[in-house]
């Protein structure tokens, strides 16, 4: 991590850079770029860390001075933590250290990403000539006047068909406001099997209850589906953060162990309270089978330190 | 107005200093103009003497009309004189001001370039943006493209060239121009006054809800 | 001047007996256009080759933006040469088609009469999404919002009530709306086709050269 001094400065330069950021804030990729151009473009380990730490000071020092903030710039800049913290975790893999498809596929991932940062970056780069052209052509003015009555007389007899009460008709269907299609493809039809955190918590409890470490692969080896893996890693997160189970590990990308340090019995209704999910419709503790990136963003968060 | 791209409000250089000098500033408000400007707006909008701004019309007219070898021509843009055929357009001095016609000779060519391809029946979308400016005039076109959801400029001007909408007054805050429907349209649905269209207002948000598509959208 | 032709359509005299001609007759029509004119079009007009419009075209271009003292000037209107200042106005190659427009340097004392023209300037936001969608087109409002890392629908239907932007069609195996720019959209951008526009190559690495990327970036 950082020294104080540097944090200082760090601070300082972040708090203005960020201000004048906000005012022409366009997405996520936006804030990202303009965090890594800073360093630079030089995306490597110590910058993209010392931009997390930037970026997490800037979400606290927000907080802390407006109170609470604007649900999609928060929802944005939760989509640039998580964007930072996957190229983070990329770059943790060994370039030359390829083994299994797991590897192989986050390296991809890791590709696709920066792709996704460049193309963006050249789009941006192309809107400005666009804009300077906007600019330049929008001191000439089209003649553009109208005709003199001595042509519009001339136009062809006007067919007129419509009733009054046909033109109301259509003013009605005109005026009405259109139902927006959504973007995104509705997923309201898929039934995936609803896999609670609490329950699943509930499980670890007495997997891990009885005493001794285990491994997250053993914690799930009953698992029925992914989904299962998934919400067992979160309730996981959500017992450490409760203090009910501590993390070993040896060495580093050693094998992690998971050992019961709460007190016996039910530990975990504290559960519900928290947000996991990202839409506050009620049902966050539950996770269906479309969740993902947002939840991931939180609990990434907390894991940050232990690798720097 | 303030926004107008390009065209920053205040001070700007003499014209003088320009290519092409108070003649060229002249010409380019021509071509553009809607309808007839007074030689006193050219000449406070130029910040040039009335007299001169007359004096530059005047040569402007004669050299659009061609000039044989000895007309006194005394124009700024110093042409050596000699025979020039008329250009394609003329400066006519109409209702106090001046504006750039399509020289009367054409006529038939302009008449038959400005009724090529059309019909008489109207479009489905001139139709549609017509409802709108019947049901909310006196409605600007960012109003009208923001009910229907696409740009209205080239239907607008076909109702106006139809005699259906007319521009009926500036909007007090933005200055953009509001359209309403004309005798004419009524005429057409058989009606006495735009309060006998059919009611339909009770399904619809009200203009206050209007508002907020120009804002959010503009 | 002769005797004015009344506005009657059909058979008119060949324009190349009338004053100034071909040259005057295009400027004729340029002088009612709302909106680029086709060479073709000036030539179905015209009743004149295709060839012969678009010469007169590029001599009253280089004519209107004036001329030095040796530039090859093979107009029409047999001007005896001589350097000339330019006009107010220029004729542009622009869209597709050719229309006439205030000389930018006026921009400023222009913008005043131009009653209904102004156009905010577009956000950042739409500013980049239309970038993206001028580049990929057609394209879904989904993939702009890929590009972009937001959702893009607001912006989009400004774009779409600014009628820079349209729906062009339906991508087949999704049925999701796919969009393109708009003649007017080449028109603000001073543009004859999409082609036209800046290479985006300089900016953007192709897959081929993401490897290289790799190896300098990480």
């Amino acid at each position: 991590m950082t020294t104080a001094v540097e944090v200082g400065t760090a601070v300082h330069v972040a708090r203005t850079v960020f201000e004048v950021q906000l005012t022409n804030f366009s997405g996520p990729f936006d804030l990202l770029l303009n965090l890594i151009s800073r360093r630079e473009l030089d995306i490597t380990e110590i910058a993209l860390a010392q931009v997390t730490d930037e970026f997490i000071a800037h979400i606290r020092r927000a907080q802390a001075t407006d109170g609470e903030w604007k649900l999609d710039e928060a929802s944005e800049f939760l989509v640039v933590a998580a964007t930072l913290l996957d190229l983070k975790a990329a770059r943790l893999l060994p370039a030359g250290a390829v083994e299994d498809e797991e590897d192989v596929a986050l390296l991809e991932a890791r590709d696709l990403l920066f792709a996704r940062l460049l193309q963006y970056r050249a789009f941006k780069d192309v809107a400005r000539v666009l804009a300077d052209r906007l600019d330049e052509e929008g001191a000439r003015y089209p003649r553009d006047v109208a005709l003199e009555p001595e042509f519009t007389r001339l136009l062809p007899e006007l067919l007129w068909t419509h009733s009054p009460e046909e033109f109301a008709a259509l003013a009605l269907k005109v005026l009405t406001p259109r139902q927006e299609e959504p973007t995104a493809v509705g997923i309201e039809h898929l039934h995936a099997p609803v896999v609670s955190v609490r329950d699943q918590a509930a499980v670890l409890q007495d997997l891990l209850e009885p005493g001794g470490a285990l491994s997250f692969g053993r914690l799930t080896e009953g698992a029925a589906s992914r989904l299962v893996v998934v919400v067992r890693f979160l309730a996981l997160l959500e017992l450490f953060r409760d203090g009910a189970v501590s993390f070993e590990q040896a060495a580093p990308l050693s094998e992690l162990l998971v050992r019961w340090t709460g007190r016996a019995g039910r530990s975990v209704p504290s559960l519900p309270e928290d947000g996991t999910g990202h839409d506050g419709t009620g049902h966050d503790e539950r996770v269906t089978g479309d969740s993902g990136d947002g939840d991931g963003a939180g609990t990434d968060t907390t894991e940050g330190g232990a690798d720097a | 107005m303030p926004e107008s791209a390009g065209a920053a409000p205040g001070p700007h250089p003499a014209v003088e200093e320009l290519p092409g000098g108070v003649r060229a500033a002249v010409e380019a408000i021509l071509m553009v103009a809607d309808r007839p400007v007074t030689e006193e707006r050219f000449a406070s909008v130029l910040q040039v003497p009335q007299e001169e701004v007359l004096g530059v019309l005047q040569d402007l007219r004669r050299e659009y009309d061609g000039r044989g070898d000895d007309d006194g021509y005394t124009g700024v843009g110093a042409r050596s004189t000699g025979p020039t055929p008329p250009r394609g357009f003329e400066l006519r001095s109409i209702a106090g001001g001046w504006r750039i016609f399509s020289r009367k000779h054409f006529a038939a060519v302009v008449a038959d370039f400005v009724l090529d391809g059309q019909t008489a029946r109207l479009s489905q979308a001139a139709l549609e943006t017509l409802t709108v400016i019947a049901y909310r005039q006196p409605v600007s076109r960012a109003r009208v493209s923001a009910v229907r959801g696409v740009n209205v400029d080239s239907v607008v001007r076909t109702l106006l060239q139809r005699g259906l909408v007319v521009e009926v007054e500036n909007d007090p805050e933005t200055g953009a121009v509001l359209y309403g429907t004309t005798a004419l349209f009524l005429e057409r649905l058989g009606l006495d006054g735009v309060d006998d269209l059919p009611r339909i207002a009770p399904h619809l948000p009200g203009p206050e809800s209007l508002g907020e598509y120009d804002e959010t959208t503009y």
